[in-house]
């Protein structure tokens, strides 16, 4: 029988290698897996490539993974939040490195990666800086930039209600980059707050079908990274 | 340098609200952090606008009341939101097809500069020493159809963001199509910076001076 | 208020144009808005482009569109059904252009011409005729050619169930090219088996958000194509 | 020309049992029509197994009964299924990201010719008089991680499917894996077509007469 259920947030990152490129989902606090992030410090793979739509809040989670020192190269569109040093200390003094991508081209990027698109043309970026060392082309008239798909070794995820197949539903504006995440990492690991019995989700309202889906992990009250803040928490 | 009274021209509130006529009822519009956020309390009531956010719903309604907001309901400037009945959820991909496709009506952005060609300047200032972000921004002004800008008409010292050429990085090139300031309302015309409307007790000279390009005067 | 309902099926289709694209949604008949394309066939418009999976079945739906002479071109995957002579007729007579196009580049042609994407590059057809008159570029030591968006004027597609704001749900595989579909026409006419109040779609469900839906009209009880064709029914 | 008597060999029912037997449990498969269509009813049970049908569905399940079927639930051949506990629904583009990016596991086609690199001709004899339709082969063979093909070792006229080059147009180059017919079980090696198995009471000889290129005995 099919069954993508780990017991423990450890085992469920335990084959993270150095060196490894791991997409992280979440739009802020918004799908991100803090308790996979922890168990991935703990675990101790460093020099990874991370790709995140931001670089994480306070000393939790993925901030907490960048201070850990564990991170090479960020690729990410937003960087910068409200209340954390944690990225910034480390980009100005070069113990980081960063790719930045429109947001619209990074979710297409990963997309791409998870669908067998090599590349593809976008109008995003063309003439200003970030259109740099990219191909321009023009297409009925309008000129484009080259862009080439993204694929990961792991991508960790969050999400509301799994089922032993790996089928996922989110909750709300979590689900962001989630579904395209899972489609293009190799392994794709997932904690849910909920797994239930095949059948009990609606096959017209899965979002992530369980085919991406490779370990699925049950943390049944996930924290808020704003909640942590709030408490002064820090990880480890 | 020409100082600016903020006390006079239209205030944060009012240029929301001036921008906010400009939005038919019927519209799909996203936006922007800060000042084009206030939009959305001052469309005309008989206006029905369904707002979008990058990070994945069409029909963001307004914030929660404190019992009732969920940290994973949120618009893409990190803060709670609510949905409203008819609202729709998706993934960041698919929300950058509406961005992308064109299907987005109107997005509303705030600006460092804005040239007299429409080039938009709104995410770095190019200082080697920030964190450089983007976010959305450049997707935005690629894909949707009509794109304004509100924004105090200059800096907190007294510098013209509307000028002849961008001198900070680009975010898009000429993408804008009207301004909101504290002073005026201007289009990006075919002669440059087009006067569309004063604020009240605003003359066309004190715009002028405080414009770093020409400035076309109403019917000129 | 935002209302996108459409009394009748006649003046949801009035405005086709003779020359018009036309994407019509469905995977055999399975999907196929059969009162669309009825009220279609009615309205008289010519010269068509078509994009479909498929060519129609028996003398209904699409194949009475494309026997009433009306479609001067197809962009299809498999134009040969069981039971059908109609578009091989045509076919072989040379009074209908074919563009055939893999099923799955098909999808993802619609699918960026509804994002914004002029071309991507995909795997599919190297090597094989299908690949004449493409670019091949190799990526990563793998060769892949260059495929365009597809957009259209209109689309006419087919689902269960639609609020006034234009939201969607299907039926099953009548799903398929619905969706993408719906991103890259122009105007999108859909005719739903019910429209609910807004708020009755489960935000976590949606699949076709109203943003691409330009038009709802209501046909309760939707024909199948294959019981009009055991009933011997032909159109008009 | 060698003619093949098909009351010999493998049944289409056996080919497809033999088949069957190389799914390993967990796998995610896609079944072309005809022959391998009826692989799924001869999974081992002890083995779960994953049926995708490219028009959108992940977890097909059998046929319906004839009181069940909807019209509006079939496989890419357009024949009515049913959909099992666990399945998931999704549109055509969203399908075949799941083809195109490698994620399913193996998938199992018939064919009109293989060559002895694993060339693939599936979709067209080249009649011009023929209508053309590819569906979604292409896509498949370009995607799937493992191509399996189930045909008759020949034609119904006795001519070789295995052939050392396609004279049909191909669906893709160097694409199968392994074909299953009702002679043998054989895969495409380094030395041309690898014969692993044959069917009871076929010699070597009896097969290597009906293809048309090098076959490479068994331990060779």
């Amino acid at each position: 029988m099919i069954d993508k259920e780990i017991s423990t947030l450890g085992q469920a990152v335990a084959d993270v290698a150095d060196g490894a490129t791991v997409m992280i989902g979440g739009f802020g606090e918004a799908g991100s897996p803090i308790e996979l992030i922890h168990a991935l410090i703990d675990q101790g793979a460093t020099d990874l490539t991370v790709v995140n739509n931001n670089a994480g809040s306070g000393e939790v989670g993925l901030a907490a993974l960048l201070k850990a020192g564990r991170v090479a190269k960020l690729i990410c569109s937003f960087p910068r939040t409200a209340g954390s040093s944690v990225f910034p200390d480390l980009y100005r003094s070069g113990r980081i490195s960063l790719e930045l991508v429109p947001q619209g081209s990074l979710a297409e990027r990963i997309r791409a990666g998870g669908a067998g698109i090599p590349a593809f043309y976008t109008p995003t970026t063309v003439g200003t800086p970030l259109e740099e060392g990219k191909e321009r082309r023009t297409f009925g008239g309008r000129d484009y930039v080259l862009e080439h798909g993204l694929t990961a070794d792991f991508a960790l995820i969050k999400c509301l209600r799994a089922d032993r197949y790996g089928n996922l539903v989110y909750n709300k504006t979590a689900r962001n980059f989630g579904p395209v995440m899972a489609t293009a990492a190799a392994t794709t690991i997932v904690q849910a707050a909920d797994i239930v019995e095949a059948g009990e989700l609606d096959p017209e309202a899965v979002v992530t079908p369980g085919i991406f889906v490779d370990r699925v992990v049950k943390v049944e009250n996930p924290a808020h990274e704003s909640e942590l803040i709030a408490r002064g928490e820090t990880y480890p | 340098m020409t100082s600016t009274d903020r006390s006079i021209g239209w205030s944060r509130e009012e240029m929301a609200e001036r921008a906010a006529l400009d939005i038919p009822g019927g519209s799909y519009v996203n936006l922007g952090i800060g000042i084009p956020e206030k939009v959305a309390k001052c469309v005309p009531t008989d206006r029905e606008v369904v707002y979008h956010t990058e990070n994945g719903l069409l029909g963001m309604g307004p914030s929660p009341t404190s019992e009732h907001g969920d940290p994973e309901l949120i618009n893409a400037g990190k803060r709670q939101v609510t949905a409203i009945p008819g609202a729709a959820y998706f993934h960041h991909a698919d929300s950058f097809v509406m961005i992308r496709g064109g299907h987005i009506d109107i997005c509303i952005l705030g600006a460092m500069q804005v040239s007299r060609t429409g080039d938009l300047a709104n995410w770095s200032t190019g200082d080697p020493d920030a964190v450089p972000a983007v976010g959305g921004a450049m997707d935005l002004v690629a894909g949707v159809r009509t794109v304004y800008v509100i924004t105090q008409h200059c800096t907190k010292d007294g510098r013209p963001k509307l000028v002849e050429a961008c001198s900070y990085p680009l975010t898009g090139r000429a993408v804008v199509k009207r301004i909101y300031t504290d002073l005026a309302v201007i289009d990006i015309g075919t002669g440059g910076f087009q006067l569309v409307e004063l604020a009240p007790g605003i003359g066309f000279e004190y715009v002028r001076e405080r414009t770093d390009a020409n400035l076309v005067p109403m019917g000129g």
